[in-house]
């Protein structure tokens, strides 16, 4: 095969130039080892300045499937999906055409030479490159081949866009850290690809990357590393797990962070314990045990694992045991697609369990946000003493994200209402689950107290403030009743939703979690290109707050975008309006399900194609 | 020699607290007259308080069932926790991790650690955790009215005739073979046996399981039961005569050597097993496989120590965890410094 | 102690007599065999032609606790639970006095002697009955003597209330059968009682009951057992369980008649498989086994087994799997108050597992209805191939209740869309999710067919109408909207609300399950006593159909009724209506959450109470 | 001999139904090149192939995980169902409930039956459901990446250098102990025998259990593992030499008495034990429950058939079930007649 069509006909304009504001797409194969290629490209952009994102869309095995990555590179700090590749870097014999049929016309596709995609359509940029061919010279180890045919295309495409290849470099070092012979290696098959580049191919394409200075000072991470370090710098005591996709490599990168900074200097001990459970319902009971008996505990899990929780979560409610739960959702129901993302565990995990329940949730929407919660969940956990939710998701756990460091936390956590025996002793009447503040909220005491009136029984059938066992209609109405005024409580104390008022807006949005990251985008090009302006308020939490109504009021339309089939957040914005109904006919839905992130100009297009259709319009 | 059991305690006689006996009750049970389980809880109290232990550090953990009422029923003073159905195991391995000073004493029926609660109670005995673990074994569901639970005897009968044709799982088997470190069996009408073996595993650092026949007097104490009170006095066959010197007491009397073996256990008690008919060294877990294979082929009913090792690490040795209570740590020993966030973020960049 | 006090000083006026319309509540401690000494005494009334409804309030535990028994007999065939009591026998020393003080002025007291409860009060009647000490005449053993002092005060009250000699004697024979001695010794301790009343007390209330005719060929049976019978009569052949108050009974039922009506008369050999689980995520896993390989197959339990079927059923609904589960309901949440009666499990049900997911529950509300949803649902799960729940309570499942007897089920049972190899045959197109007729139901196979195409892969993960792996977000995209067309579907097959219209009425009232019957009450008081029509739609699954509307179009103001605190049904129905916000503002909650069944008087006040608030009133 | 293996199946060879092996085969497998699931895989399609099994007459049943995958990659012509993670015992039960005709074939991995499904697991043993019941066991949970499972040995060590200080679970113990009727270790590395063992598992009547090592050439196939390759190789002992023969041949050869053992399984095939060291009589409880304990203690790699026993009934025959599939029973054997309601009604009257 020769390498003849190197260059499209097109000779793009200099003037047009696409500069820092596109999405590269790699397709590969999993296991292949392109994930570090990846993350190595994508930090080399951060490294010049410019904001980026990366989306990972891998496949439920480990080995042969299907995978793409996706490097959006952003000058306006967009880091939502962007549906429209720009490059694509063609990898993976078994999708190549598929992929390539999927970009717009004028994309550029950069692909493994053999694969012969040249003719698959004309309207495209293509750059071969034998990467195959150029790694057999590299390295004659075939297993280490295939990693360096992916790391050559770092270089290509280092050339193509204008990458300083010793920002690459820089990347490769703190990939591979110490191991100064992978990047030895590695180095070698960047400047084996960028002389190939260099040599073979003509730029033809607009794409470029110009150094700015965006990201100074900003890290890149995941919501699932940023959550850990949230929970170890909120002082987490006890972590319990059962590994499950999306959600393992948060307790997973607490683990090395605990390992590391949780180990007492003097003895050399652990501040801390985690167990690897048999299963998810010998997690959460491992974490009620532990909460109960005053440590800060946490346990993190996906969908499969909250329905296994749920008799667990009820006994949490009722007995008023604090617990720290993550759920990186993934899309269900079932098995699913386990490693695609989703909002869609809203609803049943707001009302988990039989019998009358309903729980605090949280929702981060960025990296910062995961490691604030981190703590906040704790503190509301102890403080309402009850099992508080993490809804966080794959897109957000899993892919890396660029942030604003995290802030040390200054304040003091929040123990809640605990009773030692000092003051205890001062308690003439403690009775475990006394209203003695009109919140809602009783005192509790911890197993191991030494004080005589310390002791109390926890269990999760009928009991009166006394923690006695009753079944008396009128003890358990009060209970039922004190429970429901405790969860009132939790409405003004949980994180307040964040608005963002566009004066003169006709319309809102409402949104949460990583849908936020689209929704910032959506409102600019609402704003840009349609003159439309949108205010937004970002909900962080269940239940809601008094801000909801306010600001459906305020507004004509109010959008309500998530990720799931079913709207399950609008459901209870309208089961928390319906004494204003007048406010329900405002409320509209902008749905996505299909497992990808959601990107704004789906979000935009859907939300013109229904404002569209108003009488008015 | 060296007796445990004083003699039953006058109203005013105190133990090494200075705690009397009654400083152990708890609320009056709720179980049905003469129940086994509630024998077991007299022996519980009795055990806490000649062994002279603090009721403030004792955690009592169970699951639900007839027998998972009982921690209510003993020691007021101490903190309980009634979980859900079979799941006490992961309730007691929190309360464990999170203070390690606590002295937790599991409570749980046959129908809740063999069939709802075995997945939980095999890891549990997997990881050696710190625990009494007292299973009262009644062959049946008490509190849902009867029906077979996974220890019922193959061929045993309910009331209502119907015949057990599933093998019973053996929890003393379950236990030695997955790891737990003090394994006894014994019968709720052998009160002195109970205390004895009791008082072993408070002084036993890891998992102590006690498989205790416990009659259900309203649901399984007929003829064709093979776990009635009448069928227990009949068939137990002690494998060895257990006594125990606690760790403040003296061995003050010479015991005769080979007729009597002495387990030193973790605190400094000791458990003194005095040879009635066979050779046993319950320190051997291939003997202790083999009594409990043999004694269950032949539906044998043995009670006695089973099986003991001192030495194995527990989940907390294993987990390397500071010595104090991780519940009660202050903030500054489980928050990193700033310097240790800023380097983190300084990895990031 | 004296029999002095035998006659009150209040003399009733005969003309003043009540006749069959009262309630009579024995206090007793459980685990003393007062229930057969119940049993007899309704059954007795029964015979009489008396309609009669009988409410258990019993403790979670075995032996040794209060529990009360409360016979309602009512000419006018109500059947709720009636919140006053007429007439009290009590034998119960742990709660004699409190009993006492509960009563309205003017009632009856009957009482063990030794209590001396006659200076209690001084506006009640009071008959003392030396029970402990007759029962020793009857008989020697200490045990027995306990259980004849519960059948005596059955005869005491036979003669105040004049009920016939014969028809107790009757309802002894009926009681314990085939039991001669049994039945020798009951009828001798009736006698006592008979004798004794007739010879020491004398007349001094107004309550009695005479003959009627109001109850020939009616039956006395409770909800599990009607269940249990519906599910025979429906073919059901795999039963899977795991025991559970009130659960267990139904499964116990149904082993008992499947013994009798479900052995192969020639081999001997049973048409089904009875398994008691080791908990209830294997019993649902082996409904869902038995249901893919085509075998009509329910399980039964309650709250908390519901919570731990959670993540399975997640499965069902979305690799389609039929399963008919009942849940009878209890108080909630977590372990609750066992041996109480709820309608507290129908949210967390309806949305049961993670992700997007909702299901068909079916709402009896009568012993009848048990035995018909016994059919009906496994001809929904069948047709819907999904689960679907039957959502009893523990007053209608394990109360005994008054009934016309069950009509033998005439129709073929619905087998739902399923090919066999000769069907397959000439399918030349098969593929298990395909939507070939448009109501998103698909077509399956079971395993073991004998034909080269039928073989297909079930599982809980991404799949397309092939039922092959998949995880394309179209394929997920369509998957989720058929599944959705799917439910759409079901609404137009679920039981249709019952709807009683009352002419001119301008309030309407929505219940559903065991609520029934103090509505029908209810209803009655608010026509006789104040002049107040209402009409009437009862439930009877979900999801609702397009009648929920037009009924709530059609009034100023509609109540809901259920028992539970968070108002779960109103909160669908407002979900259903929120399209029509004008409607919500009609919407009210009545609700009653304290462990007793609801009675008629309450929801009257209630609803008077919330009238009267009513501006305009 | 009988040889029950043919060389290897020239394409258009079939067996005793017609079929060709490749009618046997499944969709292409996504597992990593070199995974011991694939291998395991092959060889069920050349047991099923070899012993002549109907394809429509098999249910594949499998939990979650990679080896929870595999009944995909082999039998397409049979009806699958990929369950819930550590449920498909149950799930398993229920169809072979509706369907006594079918051949169950289940598939699980170490995970999964070990871990979140041993309450499953034990529970079907004690019932001895007829089925296959296959642990593909890595000791690691490959799916999510390689952590531990509890079939993981103490001691071995993950490729990040974490070593494992719990004890493993020894799966075939449990079968033995708690009912399975069939019971044999094998090696992914040893296809004959686990092909054999296969089809003897195919005639029998009740619980046939196989623990095959299947190591995960991705997450644990390193030095430091017990699971690996290498480690198997070198490390594998058989007990016997295991042959089959078929119910549909004869067994034309004289096996020498002493040297051999031949059980007879229900179907009529045999399974022919050769002895190479030890004298080991497979149909005895006790000697397999002993020969598991000993290489436990050693860590021996011992693969065979351990233990079979043809004559306990199976669930099925326990619940006396008529000789049809329940699912397919006709609307007049499933409803009972007007007359019984009419009866019943009567008695409530
Ligand atoms: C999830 C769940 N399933 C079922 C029950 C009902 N239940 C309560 S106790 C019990 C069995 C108790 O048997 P066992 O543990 O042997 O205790 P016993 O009463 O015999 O002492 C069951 C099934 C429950 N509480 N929770
Ligand atoms: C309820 C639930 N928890 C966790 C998971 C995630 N998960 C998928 S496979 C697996 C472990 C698989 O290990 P194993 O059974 O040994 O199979 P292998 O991949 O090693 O063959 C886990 C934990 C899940 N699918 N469901
Ligand atoms: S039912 Fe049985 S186990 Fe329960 S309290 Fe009564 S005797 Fe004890
Ligand atoms: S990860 Fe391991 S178990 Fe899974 S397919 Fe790869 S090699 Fe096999
Ligand atoms: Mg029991
Ligand atoms: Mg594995």
């Amino acid at each position: 095969m020769s390498t003849e069509t190197v260059v499209d006909t097109s000779e793009p304009d200099v003037q047009s130039s696409i500069v820092n504001d596109f999405s590269i797409q790699i397709a590969t194969i999993n296991g292949s080892g392109s994930q570090s290629s990846n993350s190595v490209l994508m930090r080399a952009i951060f490294q010049m300045g410019v904001p980026v994102s990366g989306k990972n869309l891998f496949p439920s095995n480990i080995q042969g499937l299907p995978t793409w990555f996706t490097i959006r590179a952003s000058k306006h700090s967009y880091v939502a999906r962007n549906r429209d590749i720009d490059m694509l870097i063609a990898m993976n014999p078994q999708t190549a055409r598929e992929d390539v049929q999927s970009l717009n016309p004028g994309a550029t596709v950069v692909y493994e030479q053999s694969l012969g995609l040249d003719n698959v359509r004309d309207d495209l940029i293509f750059y071969p490159v034998p990467f195959g061919e150029l790694a057999k010279d590299v390295i004659h180890e075939p297993r280490l081949r295939k990693l360096l045919a992916n790391m050559i295309y770092v270089g290509v495409v280092g050339h193509l866009l204008s990458i300083e290849r010793e920002e690459i470099q820089h990347a490769i070092s703190k990939q591979f850290k110490a191991k100064a012979k992978a990047v030895e290696l590695n180095v070698k098959a960047i400047d084996v690809g960028f002389e190939y580049a260099k040599e073979n191919l003509k730029k033809a394409d607009a794409l470029r990357i110009e150094r700015m200075d965006e990201t100074a000072g900003k890290i890149l991470i995941d919501g699932n590393a940023a959550g850990a370090l949230g929970a170890m710098f909120a002082g987490v005591t006890v972590v319990t797990w059962y590994p499950i996709t999306p959600s393992s490599s948060l307790v997973e990168s607490l683990i090395q962070y605990m390992k590391e900074h949780r180990i007492d200097k003097e003895t050399g001990k652990a501040t801390f314990a985690v167990v690897q459970a048999e299963d998810e319902l010998a997690a959460i009971g491992m974490v009620l045990g532990a909460a109960w008996a005053g440590a800060r505990s946490l346990t993190s899990t996906s969908g499969p694992g909250i329905s296994l929780m749920s008799e667990f979560v009820g006994l949490g409610y009722f007995a008023e045991i604090p617990a720290v739960i993550w759920d990186i959702q993934r899309v269900g129901p079932s098995t699913g697609l386990p490693t695609r993302t989703a909002q869609g565990d809203i609803l049943s995990t707001y009302l988990l369990s039989h019998g009358d329940t309903k729980h605090i949730l949280l929702f981060p929407s960025s990296a910062q946000e995961c490691f604030e919660f981190g703590g906040t969940s704790f503190d509301l956990a102890e403080r309402f003493q009850t099992p508080v939710f993490v809804m966080s998701d794959l897109d957000l756990g899993m892919n890396i994200w660029m942030s604003d460091p995290f802030a040390y936390p200054e304040q003091p956590i929040d123990r809640g209402k605990v009773l030692d025996a000092d003051q205890l002793e001062k308690v003439s009447d403690w009775g475990r689950y006394k209203d003695v503040d009109g919140d809602g909220i009783p005192y509790r005491t911890l197993p191991g107290t030494k004080h005589a009136r310390a002791a109390y029984f926890t269990r999760g059938s009928g009991h009166n403030a006394e923690a006695e066992y009753t079944e008396r209609p009128d003890d358990y109405v009060k209970l039922i009743d004190r429970l429901q005024r405790k969860f009132d409580t939790a409405r003004k104390h949980v994180p307040a939703p964040v608005i963002d008022i566009e004066d003169g807006a006709e319309i809102g949005i409402i949104a949460y979690g990583s849908t936020h990251w689209a929704i910032v985008e959506s409102r600019d090009q609402l704003r840009n290109e349609n003159d439309l302006m949108a205010s937004y308020m970002r909900l962080r939490a269940l239940p809601f707050n008094d801000a909801l109504e306010a600001f459906v009021d305020q507004y004509e339309r109010v959008y309500v975008v998530e990720q799931n089939h079913d709207a399950q957040v609008m459901q209870l914005i309208k089961l928390e309006l319906a004494h204003r109904p007048e406010l329900l006919k405002k409320l509209h839905s902008i749905l996505n399900y299909d497992g990808h992130p959601i990107d704004a100009r789906s979000v935009t297009e859907k939300l013109l194609a229904r404002e569209s259709e108003r009488p008015s319009a | 020699m060296a007796t445990t059991a004083p003699p039953t305690a006058p109203s005013k006689k105190v133990n090494r607290l200075g705690l009397t006996q009654a400083s152990y009750k708890g609320k009056p049970s709720t179980l049905c007259k003469g129940c086994g389980h509630d024998s077991i809880s007299s022996q519980l109290v009795k055990a806490f308080y000649e062994y002279g232990v603090e009721p403030y550090r004792v955690a009592k953990l169970s699951g639900i069932g007839c027998s998972s009422k009982t921690p209510a029923y003993w020691l007021s003073q101490s903190h309980g926790f009634n979980a859900v159905h079979g799941r006490m195991p992961s309730v007691a391995t929190g309360s464990v991790l999170a203070n390690r000073d606590l002295i937790a004493v599991g409570v749980s029926g046959d129908g809740d650690t063999a069939s709802i609660g075995i997945g939980q109670f095999v890891h549990l005995l997997r990881r050696n955790l710190p625990i009494v673990y007292i299973v009262e074994n009644n062959g049946v569901y008490g509190l849902t009215k009867g029906q077979f639970s996974a220890t019922a005897d193959l061929g045993s009968k309910l009331k209502t005739g119907v015949v057990n044709d599933l093998p019973a799982i053996d929890l003393c088997g379950l236990a030695v073979e997955l790891g737990a470190t003090y394994v006894a069996r014994s019968f709720a009408g052998d009160p002195k046996q109970v205390v004895t073996l009791l008082k072993g595993a408070f002084g036993h650092n890891g998992t102590a399981f006690l498989d205790i026949i416990s009659p259900c007097v309203t649901f399984n104490n007929h003829a064709g039961s093979t776990k009635s009170y009448t069928w227990g006095k009949e068939n137990e066959e002690l494998i060895q005569e257990v006594d125990f010197v606690p760790f403040f007491e003296d061995i003050d009397i010479e015991y005769e050597e080979g007729e009597t073996a002495n387990v030193e256990l973790h605190d400094g008690s000791h458990i003194i097993l005095k040879k009635i008919k066979r050779d046993y060294d319950p320190t051997d877990r291939r003997t202790a496989l083999e009594l409990l294979l043999d004694s269950g082929e032949k539906q044998q009913f043995l009670t006695g120590l089973i099986y003991v090792d001192t030495k194995k690490p527990t989940l907390i040795e294993l987990l390397n965890m500071v010595d104090e209570p991780l519940a009660t740590l202050p903030l500054d020993r489980i928050r990193p410094p700033q310097s240790a966030l800023l380097e983190i973020m300084e990895a990031l960049r």
